[in-house]
């Protein structure tokens, strides 16, 4: 095979790691006495860091508004439950759907706008929507959750059991499919495409791609994501509350992304990893000032490792065959003088 | 490549086999603790623990043949999911027979069917909402309140002290709307009528607009329903500042507004509010006495709803002496049990649990140079006579 | 606009608010015809080029590109109307390899980026063709570096080949040289010259050496406006030009 | 009639009050392209050096506010060399958690200082009650605010227009390249404003004690605050983040009292619409 091939074809097959990753997480269901609660959380933490690589990570889309999406697709999986449709797996689709089609439309709405003014019309719109959910209680149950929310057992046979069995099973088997979507789509042209519009977006212009129009499709593809692993948890924990769509679950996510590196779809996962493990950690240290460690992780990791936890440990074993080494914290690209 | 692997699996091993301790001879009951100790009220669980000190230095750590061991975990504030993941990790690994808490009505509502199907006897000193205790779980208990027991009284009292026309300012969230019909209903009944509602949002700093529509409304007296926090604390000040206090418009409320957590903050913005409250460190009781000056090192008013259960769980645990422990007998003890507590007499419903007290008319006055909720008035529950 | 024309504008003009600096340019260019556009800085080359670009919308006059009005179209409808163009300042993709960039230009071009799970490795023939163009353009021993590592020539040659790579019939260069030495001006024109084929190139130069050598035709701008068209000999003798370059 | 007035009037000082708190973090963003969320933890440090001056030094409310302006500006210009220098060339994501990071710290670092419990703070008689002016009955302190408020804005905008300090702090907002060009000490004059926005952040924290209740939590709770004003305004212009402090101010107050279950989202419905329309903000240079 000519040297460009096997250059491009490393990049999409599957190296001995990733293989690693997703076996460990199997091996974990089998080891007695493991807190399959704590981990299944970690993996819709880490679907939900995934849904913001794809708009961070690949488009450079920086966003405070992403825990919206997860928590439209939340409440989705809430709704359908309470009104009677309660087999998990098309309420997950379809949570995942709303969400997604939600996306499209705030695609639209902020697709002129990029740094600061993202930033804070993304909160905006989060806050607006935290609101209207926390305040109108006979729709939503307010602060004291949905009332009414039941699952039927996965695939008739599997019931939500106390232990958390099913509820692991399921959500790994949800992550796994939803990353293997989503790993394919990256290593294809659009995917190229969505890092050269990450990029340099006026050559993209020049080269003829119709870049608003793919910001307001990874816009929805990365909502209809948030949504599906805010689905997951209310499917998991039998429950939804406003809390879904906080704002510190949008700057939670955020850190989760950067601690685990931005660009490389595991980083959702290590970083989620990391994070919940540290603060359940510091918690139990000191449970009054466990946020000054958190706030330390955060300083140390921007400062040492800027590209993230993964990429430092890839160049750490000097590891040749990792995926395609995108630099999330690039140089900005140069503008064309006026 | 294969350190990382090993590395991987190491990872993944460690997260997940949080070994629990070896029992020993003497049996141990183990009491799960679910108490807010981080995030904005991490204040609550700060308090709770130097209660919990207070009461082992006093009854030790063991009641008639068994020892009680405290297992702890912080909730983190409303998280349900959090809250939920604790409550199975309590009940599935470390196996606790009891638990105290989570506070906050989502925590609860959010790991009551896990308390269900484990058949854990759990006592709530943290969550207000009705509708939680008998209803979600038969082993759910309540030695903190219910909203009603404190609004359905300021109705009756308000009427009885002449104001005709109430106003009505509740925070905009779930516990606040129960307690704005609640407290439209039953002052109606007395005959009175509400010269207005407003509900206002949980993060606005800003009251002055609020003060200008209690104005308007020209009320005889306002009912405010407010969590205790930073915007009970804003609340009092905007209504001191603008006139307010000042006008003959009395402020009535829950505890929740004048409670020692806030009192110095708030100041003499505070001074002369009335409210319904369940306990207040001024109780003139020699229990209630003993146990503020047992607190005042710690400088700050004791957790009485921890202080309870407390009770319940050493009392319980010691009447099930010579057999080991039973989470349904200790249901069958607590369910009807009455009992002194430094707030005054209760008791836990027979029927569902719930907590049966006395309700006090109290007002902010300031006792030797502290400001205290003197209590005035006392509304007793029938049952307790 | 006989069949040959690629390329023309009538009355092409830019104002902003008051301040006029295009003032209707008439230009035609001819199939496979190489012209160089010069002129003293701010007499509004780089203008002319934003404008056929669509990267500055005009305020009155019109484009027209292989017959089509362009007038209003958006870049992208231009590119795929057949333009191609590189920009005076390196816009490339600097986290993404010369590779990558050439593959992800041939996907653009032949509609390829639609969301699909169909891996890029597996478009064998378009990966040839990108590594083909690499190695004409003599990029193939940096292929797989991220672009942002490469020195400024190669990634000025690099430009020139994201833009040929979308086989455009009109290619606009914004001065190629810019920032080259002379010889490497030269090979990068050489270069041109070889792999345009057809293509017909409008290129802003201002190395008089690189002009005469390379245009078949010139165009003079100053102020804004036209001056002088014409090959370049008439340039050379043309008085107006001789005062607006040299001053007498 | 006299109701839409003292509405106004509680708006603008409400308006005021965000600004003296955010012009320092507006100055900063603009001139040095540096998003620091950890300005309104700075905020919180005056309010808690102005009480803490009250308490043991026993100065009156007046002379602590000083105190906290020095003594946050002191702070501010360590953080600036030890910490924050070092991020400039970054891009805004990077600063954005690098600056979460340090208010994390900052809640907790207050906390095990001054303790977790709300402080309270005991205002002089002079700046209680109410006042008749012109037929309206106004809060004293809030008048007080505004005369504070109107005295600093004038100080900013002359400072920035007429003084030399000014003109360099401008040339380095404009262009920080062709300012260093032409000899400016790009560094010093960074330090030097930091410390200034951050010692205006402390006086701002110092006014809204009183106002808005303090405790560990503060930053939390008050970011998005002035993440609004600031963005709203648009950065690196202090006429700008007092327009956005005034029209949100008023917004919020004028339209909790004529629309009352709208709540608290008008201040979100205001940031949205205004950042659509023009993302730069309302007085910034466009990106």
């Amino acid at each position: 095979m000519s040297a460009h091939r096997l250059y491009f074809a490393n990049q999409a097959r599957w190296s001995g790691w990733e293989l690693a990753f997703w076996l460990a997480w199997v091996v974990a269901f089998f080891i007695p006495q493991s807190n399959l609660a704590l981990l299944s959380q970690i993996l819709i933490w880490g679907l939900f860091a995934v849904s913001m690589d794809l708009l961070l990570g690949y488009r450079g889309l920086p966003s405070f508004g992403q825990a919206a999406f997860f928590g439209i697709g939340a409440y989705t999986a809430g709704y359908l439950s309470k009104f009677g449709w309660t087999e998990p797996i098309s309420g997950l689709l379809v949570s995942g759907a709303v969400a997604g089609v939600v996306g499209l439309a705030a695609g639209r709405v902020v697709r002129g706008l990029h740094g600061v003014a993202l930033l804070m019309v993304t909160l905006g719109l989060n806050s607006l929507l935290y609101d209207f959910v926390q305040r109108s209680t006979e729709l939503t149950g307010g602060d004291d959750g949905l009332p009414g929310v039941g699952f039927a057992p996965v695939l008739g046979l599997f019931k939500f059991d106390m232990i958390g069995r099913t509820g692991y099973l399921y959500t790994l088997v949800a992550c796994f499919v939803i990353f293997l979507l989503l790993r394919a789509l990256v290593r294809s042209p659009y995917g190229l495409a969505l890092l050269g519009a990450r990029d340099n977006p006026r050559r993209m212009q020049m080269l003829g791609a119709p870049i608003d129009r793919d910001l307001t499709l990874v816009m929805g593809l990365s909502a209809a994501v948030a949504g599906m692993a805010g689905a997951l948890l209310t499917q998991t924990t039998q429950f939804v509350a406003p809390e879904v769509l906080s704002f510190q679950r949008s700057a939670d996510v955020l850190v989760i992304l950067v601690i685990g590196g931005a660009g490389f779809l595991y980083g959702g996962f290590i970083g989620a990893l990391a994070f919940i493990f540290l603060r359940d950690l510091f918690a139990a240290l000191n449970p009054i000032y466990w946020y000054f460690w958190i706030g330390l992780l955060l300083v140390l990791t921007v400062t040492f490792f800027r590209r993230g936890l993964l990429p430092a440990l890839a160049d750490l074993w000097g590891h040749r065959r990792k995926p395609v080494a995108v630099d999330a914290k690039h140089p900005k690209s140069q503008e064309v003088a006026p | 490549m294969t350190g990382l692997i090993r590395r991987q699996a190491l990872l993944a091993l460690a997260a997940s086999t949080l070994l629990s301790a070896p029992a020993m001879a003497q049996e141990t009951v183990k009491v799960g603790l679910l108490l807010t100790y981080s995030g904005p009220s991490g204040l609550a669980g700060q308090h709770a623990d130097d209660t919990i000190k207070v009461f082992q230095q006093r009854y030790g750590t063991s009641a008639g043949d068994k020892k009680i061991e405290f297992v702890k975990r912080d909730t983190t504030g409303p998280n349900p999911e959090v809250a939920k993941r604790l409550v199975q990790e309590l009940i599935v690994r470390e196996k606790v027979q009891l638990m105290i808490g989570p506070d906050f009505t989502p925590n609860v509502l959010a790991s009551a069917p896990l308390i269900t199907e484990g058949k854990v006897p759990t006592i709530i000193a943290g969550a207000a909402t009705t509708g939680i205790i008998g209803e979600k779980s038969p082993y759910l208990m309540r030695t903190f309140f219910a909203i009603p027991l404190v609004v359905a009284p300021m109705a009756q009292y308000a009427y009885k002290t002449g104001v005709r026309k109430l106003f009505v300012l509740v925070a905009d969230y779930a516990p606040g709307h129960d307690a704005e019909n609640l407290i439209g209903k039953s002052f109606q009944a007395q005959g009175g009528t509400i010269a207005g509602n407003l509900r206002i949002s949980l993060r606005s700093p800003e009251f002055s607009s609020h003060m200008q529509r209690i104005k308007d409304a020209a009320p005889d007296a306002v009912f405010a329903f407010l969590p205790t926090g930073e915007l009970t604390v804003q609340f009092l000040k905007a209504y001191s500042d603008s006139g307010l206090k000042a006008s003959n418009i009395k402020l009535l409320g829950t505890g929740d507004i004048t409670d020692e957590l806030l009192l110095d903050a708030a100041g003499d913005t505070a001074l002369g509010v009335i409210t319904a409250g369940y306990y207040s460190t001024a109780h003139d009781s020699a229990m209630n006495k003993q146990l503020v000056a047992d607190l005042a090192p710690f400088k700050h008013a004791p957790n009485v709803p921890i202080w309870d259960a407390l009770r319940l769980v050493y009392d319980g645990v010691a009447a099930q002496k010579g057999s080991p422990f039973n989470g349904d007998k200790f249901m069958t003890f607590a369910k009807g049990r009455k009992f002194e507590s430094p707030r005054g007499p209760i008791a836990i419903s027979a029927t569902n649990g719930d907590i049966v007290q006395n309700t006090y008319i109290r007002r902010v006055e300031r006792r030797d140079g502290k400001l205290v909720n003197v209590e005035i008035e006392t509304i007793a529950d029938p049952a307790l006579r | 606009m006989t069949a040959a024309t690629v390329l023309q504008t009538v009355g092409l003009t830019k104002a902003f608010g008051g301040l006029c600096i295009f003032k209707g340019v008439d230009f035609s260019l001819q199939a496979g015809e190489r012209h160089a556009i010069i002129g003293p800085n701010g007499a509004g080359k780089s203008t002319f080029v934003h404008l056929v670009s669509g990267l500055l919308k005009p305020t009155s006059g019109s484009i027209r590109l292989m017959g089509q009005d362009v007038s209003r179209a958006t870049p992208q409808q231009r590119v795929r109307a057949g333009l191609g163009r590189t920009f005076q300042i390196n816009t490339l993709f600097p986290s993404l390899s010369p590779l990558q960039s050439i593959a992800l230009a041939l996907c653009e071009r032949d509609g390829l980026t639609a969301p699909s799970l169909r891996a890029l490795a597996r478009r064998v023939d378009l990966l040839d063709e990108a590594a083909a163009l690499l190695a004409r353009f003599g990029l193939a021993a940096d292929g797989e570096r991220p672009t942002g590592l490469l020195a400024y020539g190669k990634q000025r040659v690099l430009e020139m080949a994201l833009a040929l790579s979308l086989k455009p019939r009109v290619l606009l260069l914004d001065e190629p040289a810019a920032g080259l030495t002379t010889a490497q001006g030269h090979e990068l024109f050489d270069l041109l010259t070889e792999l345009a084929g057809e293509t017909s190139v409008l290129f802003i130069e201002h190395d008089m050496a690189l002009v005469f050598g390379y245009a078949q035709r010139v165009t003079v701008l100053g102020g804004g406006a036209l001056l002088a068209q014409g090959t370049p000999d008439d340039i050379r003798a043309d008085p107006v030009v001789r005062k607006a370059y040299l001053g007498h | 009639m006299s109701i839409a007035l003292t509405m106004l009037f509680n708006g603008l000082t409400y308006g005021v009050l965000l600004f003296v708190m955010a012009v320092g973090l507006s100055v900063t963003m603009g001139m040095m392209n540096f998003a620091n969320l950890a300005h309104v933890s700075l905020a919180m440090l005056g309010g808690y050096l102005t009480i803490t001056a009250m308490d043991h030094l026993g100065v009156s409310f007046l002379v602590s506010l000083p105190l906290a302006f020095l003594g946050t500006m002191a702070f501010s210009w360590v953080l600036e060399r030890l910490v924050l220098r070092h991020f400039y060339g970054t891009d805004d994501l990077t600063q954005v958690l690098l600056t979460i990071g340090l208010l994390f710290m900052s809640v907790s670092t207050v906390a095990y200082i001054w303790g977790p419990s709300f402080k309270p703070i005991t205002m002089p008689a002079v700046l209680t009650g109410q006042m008749p002016v012109m037929g309206l009955s106004l809060e004293r302190y809030r008048l007080f605010l505004l005369a504070i408020g109107i005295a600093l804005a004038l100080a900013l905008v002359f400072g920035l227009e007429r003084t030399r300090f000014g003109a360099m702090v401008r040339a380095c907002v404009d262009n920080r390249r062709a300012a260093s060009g032409c000899g400016l000490n790009i560094q010093r004059i960074f330090a030097l404003t930091f410390a200034i926005g951050g010692g205006l952040a402390g006086l701002g924290g110092a006014l809204a004690a009183n106002l808005l209740t303090l405790d560990p939590n503060f930053p939390l709770r008050y970011l998005i605050y002035m993440l609004i004003v600031v963005s709203v305004g648009g950065m690196g212009s202090v006429a700008g983040t007092l327009l956005a402090s005034v029209v949100i101010g008023i917004g919020d107050v004028v339209g909790k009292y004529y629309v009352p279950q709208a709540g608290g989202i008008m201040i979100y419905l205001v940031t949205v619409v205004i950042m659509l329309v023009r993302p730069q903000g309302l007085l910034g240079r466009p990106a």
